[in-house]
């Protein structure tokens, strides 16, 4: 292979998978229509968002070494706390701000425990994954939290369903990867992120505060995931401490997908993205495919595996 | 003499690892703009001592100050701000980031907080240029360096910032004799401009040739120190080791016998360019080249760890079967690699387990490993190589470098092969055990094995080889019996300049 | 001692049975027999192994009598098998369980539910039009019960209503919900006239789904399944037009008190039905209904 | 401390987190007679063997360096064919035979995928949570899988509750334990996990066969699925395609309480088996100290952390 096409295929090469996943479910005939439509894209997209959100601070977790089992407990946690701030008739501002510095809190406690106390990411934020989930249900006294009407309520929508326009949250979550992107990539705090990843102990020989930096790695994506409780408020119009049980493994799947390593150090935002992406248009064609959930779960599964597969080949990485 | 103003005093400094104690109260005294150079054998405590200074670890007692002021580093971070810099004596890479990310990693060029690549690449060019590499690609991960390469940006690393101490823990293990020359002269610039150095080699040569005065370090305390130039080779030696080491290259005698090995124009996609040789039973090959000559490269094509792109490699009396490692090891053929940290060592792992790994199963029967013959075994090599360890249970992350290397040397040298790679086997290894190593190769040629030795130190393979072949740019140029070369006659091959 | 064990506690149904059974209590109790009730469901809901450990942990500490809600009907037949032969009685509420063992089975008859949303979904839809079906989960048996009664009507009573999708499952949360129905309607938006959606996750997720896709408010008929805060301010709002909704705290109480009885050596009846109403914007605020929609929960929860 | 007493605490020290969960519950009054019961700790042993048999295949796989996601479908199918094959009228020991074979088919595939196409366990495992959980639903065709009776149906409990022999089950495990801790140990074999966990580059320079190697942990581990599996079955007396979701993060917890690191090359037996009896003890007591579930789900999360904090102070290990 000549090596501009191999430049063009390396460029293109995160989508792969992603056209892939599309590519299956436009070929059959009856769904095609519904499915490749601009409203079914939007739809796709609006239903990306939490997960991409929650991806963009994973994915700074993971290129770090680390891994934050609590994110779905979070996303419940801060949901609620955002319901009962606005049932009590906090404004937008204020509550925005609070819901996602509540995330940041919970980061900010898990990165501390897991810097100071030197202990493994997993346990602590599988207890922070417990506490958070008590917590909300607690908060929320066992009940969604109702409250009677927010502007939040329409970011995840549009006032026409049918129009063109995008939701405002998908645009915060694409401007959002874009900043992230550029600072991981770009800036000392990003590359630090990715040299605690790559070898730990060489950072801290070299004067990265390894202890301050992972500590603000989890605040930071605490602050994400408060970000995704919020939608996640608008979504449902109600703060539900039930909600996202599980999506920690989603959106851990989505980076790792995105090309991320479990081991730390690699790792990209455009990945993580393409991952969310894949997971949302996966769950969304097969459903529009009218097929039985047993056998949804069993293609996404297979898809998941040779997505992953595909893209490892074009990249040549054997490891 | 008495120093004026010591830019760097050490008193009673001790430390203790669980059970083990490392140092006993070491005291340290440099003036500015000396060459200092601390020597001692393996396990002495020279690492430990340096990684107090450099923040690293914390001492449990003594005090250390700095151009007069108390001197107390919290962490690296904060030594580096206070200007006390240190090349680590393991490689110390972030291998997913870049050549020059690695470099400027901890003193990044940035402007709020956003890095600014060009003022980063032109100080990582000058960095590396005090080395000679400016030609260096900086944009390739640090993990497809060789060692050796590795190893130079590990010490542009520490040049970048204008330290007023800088220590350097083994910095030419894996350098070739130009490099070294080459960090020398830095050496001798920056000791012009007031810094002092603290310098750690186990080539006592070196040592003599740029040091103003060195102390002597034996199990956690100070033996022994004094001016370089009114101290003798010997004196020192004894100082280390306690006894004395008559004659540092023995030779056992051997006879060659028949050819065992036998490479045939091999290439490999990497650096290789084209190697022929034949190696016979009883022979010891060594193998000289500069940084990237492909030396590494010939002999992980030997053990099947690449593949060869042309050419051919036969073992003697060996099936040409699929050819993997694993192979390779039943066909009597062992490898030691120059990266004891990545390919080398089981850290977690006790002592025993790592020197028996390549022949459990004949530690026990239907399976079972027979624990108590396998820790015999261990303790056995323990002796012979003086490793300073607890005992054999003891994970071997927790031993200093060189008894580190001694442990994967031993795994080798226990396994029955008649073939063995050795890719820089002495590095980071005393002058004493160095000389019981060599020993025990002659006694491996003699019992009619085969000895490949690549190193890029010199005498060593002018003192231990019957052969030497000499590799320039990914050939191997020439091949002449040891009698026939010189230093100056490898150095003018290696380089090309025929 | 009497043990309470739902299936899970967040969802306001089990809010209702929990005040049904503190009504019990404070009934005894005015009466002077000495009962305390123990409310405890599984740590994971929805999840049987969890409601087994549950109850044999009780049985482990002996309490006077169990009123258990089984997550399964088999895979809670051991441990209650095995709690009746430790001589602690136990009385089913809500779902049945396959076994002899329980003294009583007090539940809403959820086919019977299911047949009433059929035949309301089919008089709203005019007997014919084209219909989506949104089951809950794999594995819940009383929603199975709801989907088969409304398959079995829409099929006899009704043949000229199409059924567009009946086998797409809503998920555990309301999230969930909301992204099956989003991709429903994305595919039969056009064509779908009625949808029924088994429980009250399940309709809440299609509701906010109608909405944001401008069907609500009639467009699309939707007939639900219990009744909620939300449930409730969209049919009086137009946006749902029925919910099949049943008596919890009624199941709660009678669960406590034929404990009791039964502890007292009196004969109680082996099924109770509950009964099952179906509300809609008009009947909203008459009386019978007051129970099943508006629960005094505040008087006994609080 | 002097020299005795700290090999004392070493010795004692893998109980240490046992010890304090269950002097957690044992302290205030009320509660605390159900609870010190023989009774009792035959309920929590019982209700541990799942996730116990599980925890010894995992521990072997974390030991390895890997993962395995499926686990918890891996038992609910395992289960589910149990089921069918009992419903047919197979006898007993030949569907337990095929049981814990077709578990170890799962993991043979897992490992084959991880081992030949050089994948990260991750993502392959997760692909297969998807499937075989969507294939025990279409093998049960969406239902749990009913048969009359069966022999398996009696080892999880004892005919009489109240007596004071152990279930079958707790005794499997129990026997299971040893063995699997003495192959770990003393065997090549098992040294050779080690190893590769360790550093799977030197394993192989040393001639370790580390696909083989990886592909063999994983088809036994999966054995030890396929056994938790036939449990499973035995204590729900059906086949339950729906079981054990979520029971992959109680397993792996196990594992990391009991002391292995997600990294490879550190783990024991007795660590895990200590693991899943702390996850069990916490949700046993919890349940009898009569608090709320959400309090219940706090306290776990929290007891959790500080169990594995005082563990690792103890060991002094600040890695
Ligand atoms: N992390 C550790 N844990 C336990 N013991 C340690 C640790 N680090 C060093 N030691 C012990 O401290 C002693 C001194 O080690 P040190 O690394 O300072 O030796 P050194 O003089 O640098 O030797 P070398 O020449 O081999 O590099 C050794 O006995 C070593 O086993
Ligand atoms: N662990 C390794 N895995 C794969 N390739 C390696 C490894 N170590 C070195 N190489 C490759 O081998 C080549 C290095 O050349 P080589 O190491 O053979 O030179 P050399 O003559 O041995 O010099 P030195 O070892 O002193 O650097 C490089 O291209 C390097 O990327
Ligand atoms: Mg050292
Ligand atoms: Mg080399």
């Amino acid at each position: 292979m000549n090596d501009t096409a191999k430049r063009m295929l390396g460029k293109a090469g995160p989508f792969f998978g992603l056209i892939l996943v599309i590519a299956l479910f436009a070929i059959p005939g009856e769904s095609r229509e519904a499915f490749l439509s601009y409203h079914n894209f939007k739809i796709i997209l609006t239903q990306t968002v939490i997960v991409a959100i929650g991806a963009l601070g994973m994915t700074m977790i993971i290129v770090s070494g680390g891994i934050d089992l609590s994110v779905g407990s979070s996303i419940a946690f801060t949901s609620v706390v955002g319901a009962l701030l606005v049932k009590h008739g906090w404004s937008t501002a204020p509550t925005c701000l609070a819901t996602i510095l509540t995330g940041g809190v919970i980061g900010l406690l898990n990165g501390t425990a897991i810097a100071r106390l030197r202990m493994t990411p997993f346990i602590i934020t599988l207890g922070t994954l417990g506490v958070a989930r008590g917590s909300a249900k607690w908060l929320g006294d066992n009940q969604t939290v109702n409250y009677d009407s927010s502007p939040i309520n329409g970011w995840m929508t549009t006032p026409d369903p049918f129009s063109y326009a995008l939701p405002a949250g998908v645009w915060v979550a694409i401007v959002l990867a874009v900043i992230t992107s550029l600072v991981l990539n770009n800036t000392v705090f990003g590359r630090h992120i990715f040299s605690i990843g790559s070898n730990e102990q060489t950072a801290r020989l070299c004067g990265v505060p390894t202890q301050r930096l992972k500590i603000a790695i989890y605040a930071l994506a605490g602050c994400f995931f408060g970000l995704a409780g919020l939608f996640q408020l608008s979504r449902l119009r109600q703060g539900d401490p039930t909600v996202a049980i599980g999506l920690e493994l989603d959106i851990i799947a989505s980076v790792i997908i995105g090309g991320a390593s479990l081991n730390g150090g690699v790792g990209t935002i455009l990945g993580s993205m393409i991952g969310a992406l894949i997971m949302a248009v996966l769950r969304n064609g097969s459903q529009q495919m009218g097929w039985p959930t047993y056998f949804q779960e069993i293609i996404i599964g297979l898809v998941i595996i040779v997505a992953v597969f595909l893209d490892r080949l074009r990249q040549g990485k054997q490891a | 003499m008495t120093t004026i103003a010591a830019a760097l005093r050490l008193t009673g400094i001790k430390k203790s690892f669980g059970a083990t104690q490392a140092l006993r109260g070491v005291s340290l005294e440099i003036a500015p703009g000396e060459v200092h150079a601390l020597i001692g054998e393996n396990g002495a405590g020279k690492s430990t001592l340096m990684k107090i200074l450099s923040g690293a670890h914390a001492a449990d007692e003594g005090t250390m100050e700095l151009g007069g002021a108390p001197y107390q580093p919290t962490d690296p971070h904060d030594a580096r701000l206070k200007g006390v810099a240190m090349i680590y004596q393991e490689l110390n890479l972030a291998l997913h980031l870049s050549a020059q990310e690695n470099i400027l990693l901890g003193a990044e060029s940035a402007r709020g907080g956003w890095i600014d690549r060009t003022a980063s690449r032109e100080r990582a060019r000058a960095a590396l240029a005090l080395l000679g590499h400016e030609t260096l690609d900086l944009d390739q991960p640090a993990g497809r360096f060789s060692i050796a390469e590795q190893q130079v940006i590990e010490i542009a690393r520490a040049l970048l910032t204008k330290p007023q101490v800088l220590i350097m823990d083994e910095p030419t293990s894996s350098l070739t004799q130009a490099d070294t020359e080459r960090l020398f002269a830095t050496i001798a610039r920056l000791r012009a401009q007031g810094v002092s150095i603290i310098y750690i080699s186990h080539f006592l040569e070196e040592c003599r040739r740029i040091a103003d005065r060195f102390t002597v370090l034996k199990d956690g305390e100070t033996v022994g120190a004094g001016q370089m130039k009114e101290a003798s080779l010997d004196h020192i030696v004894t100082l280390m080791t306690g006894r004395e080491v008559k004659d540092l290259y023995p030779r056992t005698a051997h006879a060659l016998g028949e050819p065992v090995l036998e490479v045939k124009a091999a290439v490999s996609p990497l650096r290789l360019k084209g190697a022929s040789l034949r190696v016979r039973a009883g022979e010891i090959f060594g193998l000289a080249g500069l940084i990237g000559a492909g030396r590494t490269d010939l002999v992980r094509v030997i053990f099947a760890l690449d593949e060869l792109e042309s050419g051919e490699v036969c073992i003697v009396g060996a099936p040409a079967e699929a050819a993997t490692p694993h192979h390779r090891w039943a066909q009597g053929v062992g490898f030691l690699s120059e990266n004891r940290k990545e390919e080398g060592l089981m850290l977690t792992q006790s002592l025993a387990d790592n020197i028996t790994l390549t022949k459990h199963e004949t530690f026990g029967r239907f399976g079972w490993i027979n624990g108590r013959r396998q820790r015999e075994t261990a303790e056995r090599w323990i002796g012979e190589l003086r490793v300073k360890c607890r005992d054999g249970t003891q994970r071997v992350g927790e031993l200093s470098g060189g008894n580190q290397q001694k442990i994967a040397l031993a795994r080798l040298l226990e396994h029955p092969a008649r073939i063995f790679l050795l890719d820089e086997p002495t590095r980071g290894i005393d002058v004493g055990s160095k000389a019981q190593i060599y020993q025990l190769i002659g006694e491996l040629a003699a019992a009619g094995k085969a000895v490949i030795v690549v190193s890029s130190y010199l005498p060593e393979l002018l003192g231990l080889c019957d052969t030497v072949g000499v590799m320039c740019r990914g050939e191997l140029a020439a091949v002449r019996p040891r009698p026939q070369w010189t230093e100056a006659e490898i150095m003018r091959v290696a380089t090309g300049s025929a | 001692r009497i043990a309470v064990i739902p299936k899970g506690t967040t969802h306001e149904f089990w809010k209702s049975i929990h005040a049904g059974a503190v009504k019990a209590e404070r009934e005894l109790k005015a009466q002077g027999v000495n009962v305390s009730i123990i409310w405890k469901g599984p740590l994971k809901e929805d999840d049987r192994e969890q409601q087994i450990q549950v109850v044999e942990n009780f049985v482990g500490q002996r309490v006077s009598a169990i009123v258990l809600a089984p997550l399964d009907k088999r895979g809670l037949v051991a441990p209650v098998e095995s709690a009746v032969r430790g001589k602690i009685p136990v009385i089913v509420i809500d779902s049945g369980l396959e076994s002899k063992a329980p003294a009583s089975y007090i539940a809403t008859d959820n086919r019977e539910g299911g047949r009433i949303a059929a035949r309301e979904l089919g008089k709203l839809l005019g007997g014919k039009g084209n219909a989506i079906m949104l089951r809950l989960q794999v594995g819940s048996a009383s929603t199975e019960a709801r989907e088969e009664g409304f398959l079995e009507v829409m099929k006899k009573d009704f043949p000229n209503i199409k059924l567009l999708s009946t086998d797409q499952h809503a998920g555990a949360t309301r999230d969930t919900a909301k992204a099956v129905s989003e991709n429903l309607l994305n595919r039969f938006g056009k064509q779908v006239n009625g949808i029924f959606t088994c429980n009250e996750s399940g309709t809440a997720g299609m509701l906010l789904a109608l909405r944001d896709a401008g069907l609500a408010k009639g467009k699309v008929k939707l007939v639900g399944f219990d009744s909620g805060e939300t449930l409730n301010a969209a049919l009086l709002a137009g946006d749902i037009q029925g919910l099949v909704v049943q008596n919890p705290m009624k199941m709660g109480y009678l669960g406590v008190k034929n404990a009791v009885a039964v502890l007292r050596g009196e004969k109680v009846e082996a099924v109770v039905d509950t009964g099952v109403g179906f509300v809609t914007k008009e009947n909203f605020n008459s009386p019978d209904m007051a129970d099943m929609v508006r629960p005094p929960l505040d008087k006994y929860l609080k």
